[in-house]
């Protein structure tokens, strides 16, 4: 069988599939229909220093392939999680990621430095692209000097362990963002965060989201995404992770063509909850398929 | 345990335009899980259009001849596509989710379960349930017109129903809220509905201090608490309708 | 019966409908299924000063609710279209607006100014964002120095009369573009173009399309549309023209209630070349159907 | 005149589990619009996952019925939900388009219609036309084996036959580029099939000087001309199959 284990900076994936932040709760959620040991990682929900209750309802609307949100970090803050999901989850054996956003830097850095002292989080996620938070969030992933400062900052408080950046769609151009994250330091790239949509009731004339705008995600964005992960493939040299409207392994094995070293699976995850699974036994059967020894030859060879 | 599993249809019951009523058996045959009256399932709907699976409220469960029944209205593209389709057609469902009604309560409670259109399915299960444990549950069922009272000969089967009709082609004329049934002294009301109706049910509850069950509807995405989608403000904050709920007790809820 | 008629500038337009440049071709494709004299306008296709041949195919993919195209302006130039093809379309009563396109300012100036010359071309809308050639087209449209000056080259060859400015939804911030294009003197903005995306087939291993990238249309990116016409119709006074996924009768009016004046109708002719005079009977009955006496009501109004 | 509309599936015939073929007729009842023999159709298949049309050669006519025919080969989402589509069922097409196949020729000559695949489809109706023109044309037909030949019993019905199969199980063992038949002096040879068929055949008969007309497939959008997705690369330059084609003269193309 094809090797798939592939590395981002020091770490060390079995295969390439992770999931994508805030659609895989904190893993348990899934336990019922998948062997969470079984994936490459796992990136569970959006961490921030202090609680939050996230948005009005509603938060969610369907859109053509794809669907609407505005739950805006909604979590308990990251002592809370340290102390009573970290402790549950940590049986898991796959690698336990956490995505980490922020209001301020500060804020950034003192939730990364909390999580450094967790042996069972192999990485952090750092999202600057949340487009729901009104504060922070995707402001910081929108400019070169935004994107560098948090990474900077990041960096320091999280040192020699697995940093990956996740980069927001919504700019002119993501692989300058991306060799700015890069040199301040950051292992690895994520991409796409969700692209900042609207979807509005004509019956009712008003938005369907509380917020008015919300992140759109699932197969709909993914030709932006496959685009977006090509052109930051080429800008960078740290692996790229890819990811957005992934619903099967042909898309994933679409991705890893693109240039991405591994893949994330987020709304896919609500249409099929074993979808994770199935990805890789489609990559299995991709490289037996084709008589590829090592899914790591097959990364950006388009 | 929660499961994807796919389900062929037995029967699809057109009532009438708008409503269908549904059996299903797991198409592998294997027994059902156990699930609670309240509880709902997610069921990918194959339709251009259709993204998110849709959740749709458990109606009737029958361990003995392995069938799930279930209520379905139509209000888009997806029920649509429900209403229409045929026995053998396949179905791919997740369940059981949700937490369900309590069914505990002193023995010779008198129970009401107050349901308002389609929000009669989940008080079907319901009623047979508390039925088997010893009571007699009551049903107030309110509906447009008397073609809109659906499964009424089933809800008559296990106790006396009450009804209220908007244009008063059966029972009494007018909203379940204005029904004399509600001045009777109940132990706990169950409702389902019209969010406008559950809030007023809810209201006469709280000015009665009687106990109040409502099963919400909010829009939904995972069904797993994974996504935070489905959001209902409670007094301990924003709790997720699909696994907290989507029935809650009125008490904990910010309705005011 | 409402009135539909709305003003985009001194144009007025006898209902909000015109259709998408380069999905419509010059009208007369569409002859057998419509009346194109009902329609507000119809935009036709990109127009540069010399002839263009275009991408090598294959030019256009299928995605989830979407379409990529690399078509790259193929077209037989401006004097070509004066010649023999404004001669042969000016028949239809319904106002004319040609799409100009260029590799540089002065190709854009020119072409404007050749157009200005035609008493029956209402208006000229200029595409400052096509992702599909490799020189000018979106690299005007990213920047707002490089939407100005475009704007401000062909406002000066094409006085007096009505100038639209086709905006790319390919940058951070489009309200600062659609600001920019508005100082320099356009009469209106219309967005979006199509957002830049790739697909991969993964069996040959290959782009899908010739030119790798392409442009991706249809309702997938009808949120990101809507979001962004409600962002610049914030920003700016001018009207703003929304498209981007219409499909239906209800999605041009959402483009409505989110700011915009006029509406275009792009990828759907080619599902149903029927589709716009339907637009045009759902906004009549919408009207009466909400108690709508003018439809300029609602522009905006969420 | 293009139109679109409504057909009513009047029978869908599964050849074998990988094509179909089926047989229209217009759900108003009105008479079809005239259809030459190369012209194609773009069909609206209601299947999530499929966004465009998809375009289907005119495999038959029968104007006194008011039947259309088409042959369907299993090539993806939309064929396949096409070619599970069942009697009565309804399908919105837009029709007749493209140019198609020249049938003007000097009495008596020998035509030769060479199809591979799925690509007899326009070779049916094109037979039939030219056998009412009064000429006596000949197929040659390939498949890769026995079982993929399609409409055989109605072809032979119009001249005669050639045959050739990849796997030998019909006919003569190979491509169709190898059969003999291609060394008699035709006046003009038809071909329809994968690519690289039509590539060799076009060699052929520039080597031979005999006129050659080819069908192609390029993908397309719109069908009418308006998108210029579907171009091949002509001596003209790029020019849309869907409304200059789909049926080419070699002459014209920049096959070499
Ligand atoms: C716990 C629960 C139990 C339910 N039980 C039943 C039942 O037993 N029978 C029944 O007929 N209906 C039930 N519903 C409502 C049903 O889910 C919606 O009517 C259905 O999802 C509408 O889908 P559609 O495509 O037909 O309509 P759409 O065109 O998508 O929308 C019509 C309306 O349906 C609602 N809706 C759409 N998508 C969702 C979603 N993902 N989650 C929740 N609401 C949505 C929205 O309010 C929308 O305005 C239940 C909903 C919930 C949350
Ligand atoms: C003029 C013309 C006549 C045709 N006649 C026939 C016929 O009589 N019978 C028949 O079975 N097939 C015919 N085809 C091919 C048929 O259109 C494709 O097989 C079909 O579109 C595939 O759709 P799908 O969803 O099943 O496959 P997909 O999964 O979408 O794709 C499978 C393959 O089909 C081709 N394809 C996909 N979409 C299109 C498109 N919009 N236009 C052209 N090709 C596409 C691509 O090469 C693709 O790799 C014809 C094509 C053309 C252009
Ligand atoms: C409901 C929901 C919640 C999300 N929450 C987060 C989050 O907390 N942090 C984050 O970085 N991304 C979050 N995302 C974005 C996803 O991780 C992912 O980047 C995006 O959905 C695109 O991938 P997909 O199309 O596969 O879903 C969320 C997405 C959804 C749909
Ligand atoms: C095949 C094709 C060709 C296009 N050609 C042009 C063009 O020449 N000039 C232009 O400004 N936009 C062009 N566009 C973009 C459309 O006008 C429109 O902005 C875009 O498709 C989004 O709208 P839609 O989703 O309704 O199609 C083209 C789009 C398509 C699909
Ligand atoms: S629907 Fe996802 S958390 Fe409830
Ligand atoms: S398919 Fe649109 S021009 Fe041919």
């Amino acid at each position: 069988m094809a090797n798939l284990s592939v590395n981002i900076g020091s770490l060390r994936l079995n295969n390439p599939v992770l999931t994508a932040s805030g659609t895989f709760g904190y893993g348990e959620e899934f336990a019922p229909f998948i062997d969470i040991n079984r994936l490459g990682g796992y990136i569970i929900k959006g961490t921030t220093l202090n609680a939050r209750e996230g948005n009005d309802y509603p938060r969610m609307v369907e859109t053509p392939s794809g669907m609407l949100n505005a739950v805006g970090l909604q979590n308990k803050g990251v002592d809370y999680f340290i102390e009573h999901i970290y402790p549950r989850i940590q049986v898991y054996r796959s690698h336990l990621i956490v995505n980490v956003s922020g209001a301020n830097i500060d804020d950034y850095a003192e939730t990364a430095r909390r999580l450094h002292a967790l042996d069972r989080v192999s990485a952090i996620e750092v999202n600057i692209s949340c487009p729901n938070v009104k504060e922070g969030g995707m402001a910081f992933g929108t400019t070169t000097q935004g994107a560098a400062s948090v990474t900077r900052a990041v960096r320091s408080a999280y040192p020699d362990k697995p940093l990956i950046v996740k980069l927001s769609p919504n700019v002119t151009s993501i692989a300058d963002i991306a060799k700015a994250v890069e040199a301040e330091g950051a292992d690895s790239v994520s991409l796409i965060n969700t692209i900042m949509g609207m979807s509005i009731d004509v019956e009712r004339r008003r938005p369907h989201l509380s917020t008015i705008t919300g992140g759109l995600s699932g197969p709909a964005v993914r030709p932006v995404a496959v685009r977006m992960v090509w052109q930051v493939a080429k800008a960078v040299k740290i692996p790229v992770i890819g990811l957005g409207g992934i619903m099967n392994g042909r898309d994933a094995i679409e991705f890893m063509l693109a240039g991405a070293t591994a893949i994330e699976i987020g709304t896919a995850n609500f249409i099929d909850p074993a979808v994770t699974m199935k990805v890789i036994d489609y990559m299995e059967d991709y490289c037996s398929r084709h008589g590829i020894s090592d899914i790591n030859e097959i990364i950006g060879c388009i | 345990m929660k499961q994807v599993k796919d389900f062929t249809i037995i029967e699809n019951l057109h009532i009438n335009d708008c409503y269908s009523r549904m059996t299903l058996t797991p198409a592998d045959g294997a027994p059902m899980p156990e699930m609670k009256p309240g509880q709902f399932v997610q069921i990918a709907v194959e339709k251009p259009g259709v993204f998110l699976r849709r959740p749709i409220s458990i109606n009737d469960v029958d361990y003995s001849s392995n069938r799930l029944t279930l209520l379905i209205r139509k209000a888009g593209k997806a029920t649509e596509c429900l209403i229409g389709m045929e026995a053998n057609q396949t179905l791919n469902i997740l369940l059981p989710l949700g937490n369900g009604f309590s069914t505990d309560a002193p023995a010779g409670s008198r129970l009401l379960l107050i349901g308002g259109g389609v929000g009669v399915a989940p008080l079907l299960y319901l009623g047979k349930e508390l039925k088997s444990k010893g009571f007699n549950p009551e049903f107030l069922l309110g509906a447009r017109s008397a073609g809109d009272l659906l499964e009424l000969e089933d809800f008559r089967a296990i106790g006396t129903v009450h009804i209220c009709t908007e244009d008063g082609s059966e029972g009494i004329k007018g909203f379940v809220t204005a029904h004399p049934a509600l001045n009777s002294p109940y132990f706990r009301l169950y409702c389902c509905g019209p969010a406008p109706m559950m809030k007023a049910i809810a209201s006469i509850a709280r000015d009665k201090a009687v106990d109040c069950e409502v099963s919400l509807e909010n829009m939904m995405a995972c069904g797993l608490g994974a996504c935070l989608c489905c959001v209902e403000k409670t007094v301990k904050g924003n709790v997720c309708v699909c696994t907290e709920g989507p029935v809650f007790n009125i008490k904990s809820l910010t309705w005011n």
